[in-house]
């Protein structure tokens, strides 16, 4: 790790955009959803995008808004209910939507981020989740193989952070950003406060700083 | 009392002490309004906590529910992320799930989660919560708003789960998963057997100790 | 959740003991074993158990002790090598040990808590841990399918917890103690101390007490 | 300076500033020693927290190396638990994993872990770390006390993983695997070619650009 800090503006991150990029982004309907950095990619003008999370938030908010726009080329995500235009895309056949059992898209996130080639879960099996998947039976009972997921870019919020890109969430802020973090090529976080190396017990980080590229420090707090 | 209060009344008095719980947005919602006095129970939410509670008041920074609304904690309340919620859930770790039902069939499975070409708005949590918790309750009225059976012999709409359910809950009846069975257990004060056959499709057992269900005082019928 | 304590002693452990259970035991070398609770497994008497955790400590240190004094039917553990009396044992022939690479017992147990069917892992393919097990090739890659660990009862060694069970760990004394927590029937902590609830901040809990059954003060802090 | 000292600083040229390290217990802890002044890495312990520092002389309460061993911890270190840890090695967030071996053969296989009926401490984490790291380092003397080859055509031990070594620093050499082939690149001061091929049972390519294999200022030869 080098010594310096991981802090960059929003404007260092331009470089790391392109078009047809996978973005994992933290958040639960917004909450935990680096709201900035969204902004920044939308002012970037990147597009066909997949975008791989809980929700997709609401046209307003969360990463909604690159929905909205339609910078969005798939949905990889547990639910879109919130977000009407995420519907209407899809039923209009302008976006490609892949509706994954929730705690199925954690699993496969944290495959993806952990060298694991895959999980078995009972959840979906006799749905149409199923259709297509390996199926295993144990012990009498049937499995589906459940395979990772991974990203190029990985955009979190959190609430502190240190020099060396330590991260501590807030409350139910934390949801997705954890896995996220170990599950793409670069990492982003957006923190309300940066605070030198050591100033956060050890015992209390979240998400350990070797996996945190980039830091950027929210704009309001 | 309207059918919604009726069914979470019914709903809370299934809970233990010490119960983990997990509730569905909407009338889930409710069950906690009408828990006996000395059954304390932890809510828990997808989104990553154990120790939800009523807002009280005032809102706290990036403290909501699994609906994106303001909420409060109890003491001893714990944060986690997704994937360790999602262990809770899907290991078992949770007593109880209540859900709402679309349909729900003679087999147990219960499909709440889309109608195709219409509404889609997802799965979110609720195929790992059925799958997972040690009890499924689906609260949800009889009937649909055009009076079309919802207890069916076989859901017709994708399935969240198959063959996962333990009770159903309505404003008509208490009908319980006995042996891979549809059972009814309890009738609505002054609702009949016929009343109810007439508005369920699904063929079901009349369990012999079926009895009437119990409602919040106010509503008894003298 | 029931709103008393939930401390007991360590006496009021034994009704939970019997000859032939298993126990997942927390702790790396003994750092995060409950020695306490360990010592009273011993004063029981039991025997014939199956324990569950990533290493044998030493005879005198950590879970070893009950190695040494011939309680252990089977170990299930990545590594043996600091307590002398395990590899006299099994090769003996008086005791079966199942050795799992670390990364491969943690993912188990962890499925074992989590409902999971197993996992998909890379690690072992081509050494003798392969043996007996599933394979499956995605994308060119081999995977073993690991398969769950459960075990009947859970012994934890927590820095502190509060009333309702919620555990902090301290330093590396965390190490397997979380996972387990998920993946037993009965589940013990020891601690250091312990505080209302409410009195730890809900963010830095690091496992929730509902999975906690029973607490134990440490009788020497 | 001794066989394993000058390997260790061999080893330690290999790091980049900002490396992530796994460290095997013996000769690979020795590594650090021998770090240039510009290159900070960090050490992950596999038994759960990134940041290991040196003693520095207190010990604290619960802070050990994963060899059971009180040790230091830098600023900025973060503890998690075995799960989070064996993410981060087989995850390939760990960029360089140091090991010893009891043999390594030309086609990258390892065995370092058991020889049966003799020795069976178990793998503990090294075969995931030899999965999961980005380059897995062999330091090992060159030869068996007995001067037995451990550089091998075939291992006949069990292997630790198979096809995964990126190098292997000897007091001797270093080789490496380029396209699957073992390549020898450098040769200890004073050694010869015959001197390896003695002492080496593998099959191997020497680089075109074969040097000298670096060693500490005190140890070159005049």
């Amino acid at each position: 790790m080098s010594q310096t800090s991981k802090q960059i503006s929003y404007a260092a991150l331009r470089p790391r955009l392109r078009d047809g990029m996978s973005i994992l982004f933290g958040g639960f309907l917004g909450v935990g959803t680096p709201e900035g950095i969204v902004g920044e990619i939308l002012d970037s003008g990147v597009r066909d995008l997949t975008i791989i999370g809980n929700d997709t938030g609401t046209p307003e908010v969360g990463i909604g808004v690159l929905v909205a726009n339609k910078r969005v080329k798939k949905v990889i995500s547990s639910h879109i209910g919130t977000n009407a235009e995420t519907g209407r895309q899809m039923i209009a056949g302008e976006l490609d939507v892949e509706l994954v059992p929730q705690g199925t898209l954690a699993e496969r996130i944290r495959c993806g981020g952990s060298g694991l080639g895959g999980v078995l879960t009972p959840t979906g099996v006799g749905t149409i989740v199923e259709e297509g998947k390996t199926k295993l039976n144990f012990d009498g009972i049937d499995y589906l193989v459940e395979r990772p997921l991974r990203a190029d870019i990985a955009i979190l919020k959190a609430h502190q952070a240190d020099d060396k890109g330590n991260l501590v969430y807030q409350r139910a802020a934390r949801n997705f950003n954890p896995i996220m973090a170990l599950a793409a090529d670069f990492v982003v976080a957006e923190v309300d406060e940066i605070v030198p190396a050591g100033a956060i017990d050890p015992d209390l980080v979240m998400t350990p700083g070797v996996l945190v590229n980039a830091l950027i420090l929210a704009e309001e707090n | 009392m309207d059918a919604k209060n009726l069914i979470a009344f019914r709903v809370a008095q299934e809970m233990k002490d010490g119960d983990v719980v997990n509730l569905g947005i909407g009338l889930p919602t409710l069950v906690p309004d009408y828990l006996p006095e000395d059954v304390h129970i932890t809510l828990q939410s997808e989104n990553g906590f154990l120790g939800l509670g009523p807002l009280n008041g005032k809102t706290l920074p990036n403290l909501v529910n699994a609906g994106g609304k303001p909420c409060g904690m109890v003491p001893g309340t714990a944060f986690f992320d997704s994937a360790m919620s999602f262990c809770i859930i899907r290991g078992g770790h949770v007593d109880v799930t209540v859900l709402g039902g679309l349909q729900v069939d003679q087999e147990g499975n219960l499909a709440n989660w889309m109608v195709p070409g219409k509404m889609i708005p997802g799965m979110g949590g609720a195929m790992d919560l059925v799958t997972g918790a040690k009890n499924v309750i689906v609260a949800m009225e009889h009937a649909t708003k055009e009076g079309g059976a919802k207890i069916l012999k076989r859901c017709t709409l994708p399935l969240t789960a198959a063959k996962k359910v333990s009770a159903i809950i309505t404003e008509l009846a208490v009908f319980r998963f006995i042996d891979g069975k549809l059972v009814l257990t309890e009738t609505a004060p002054g609702v009949t057997l016929d009343d109810i056959r007439a508005r369920t499709e699904a063929e079901f057992v009349v369990s012999p100790e079926c009895c009437e269900m119990e409602t919040p005082r106010e509503v008894q019928p003298v």
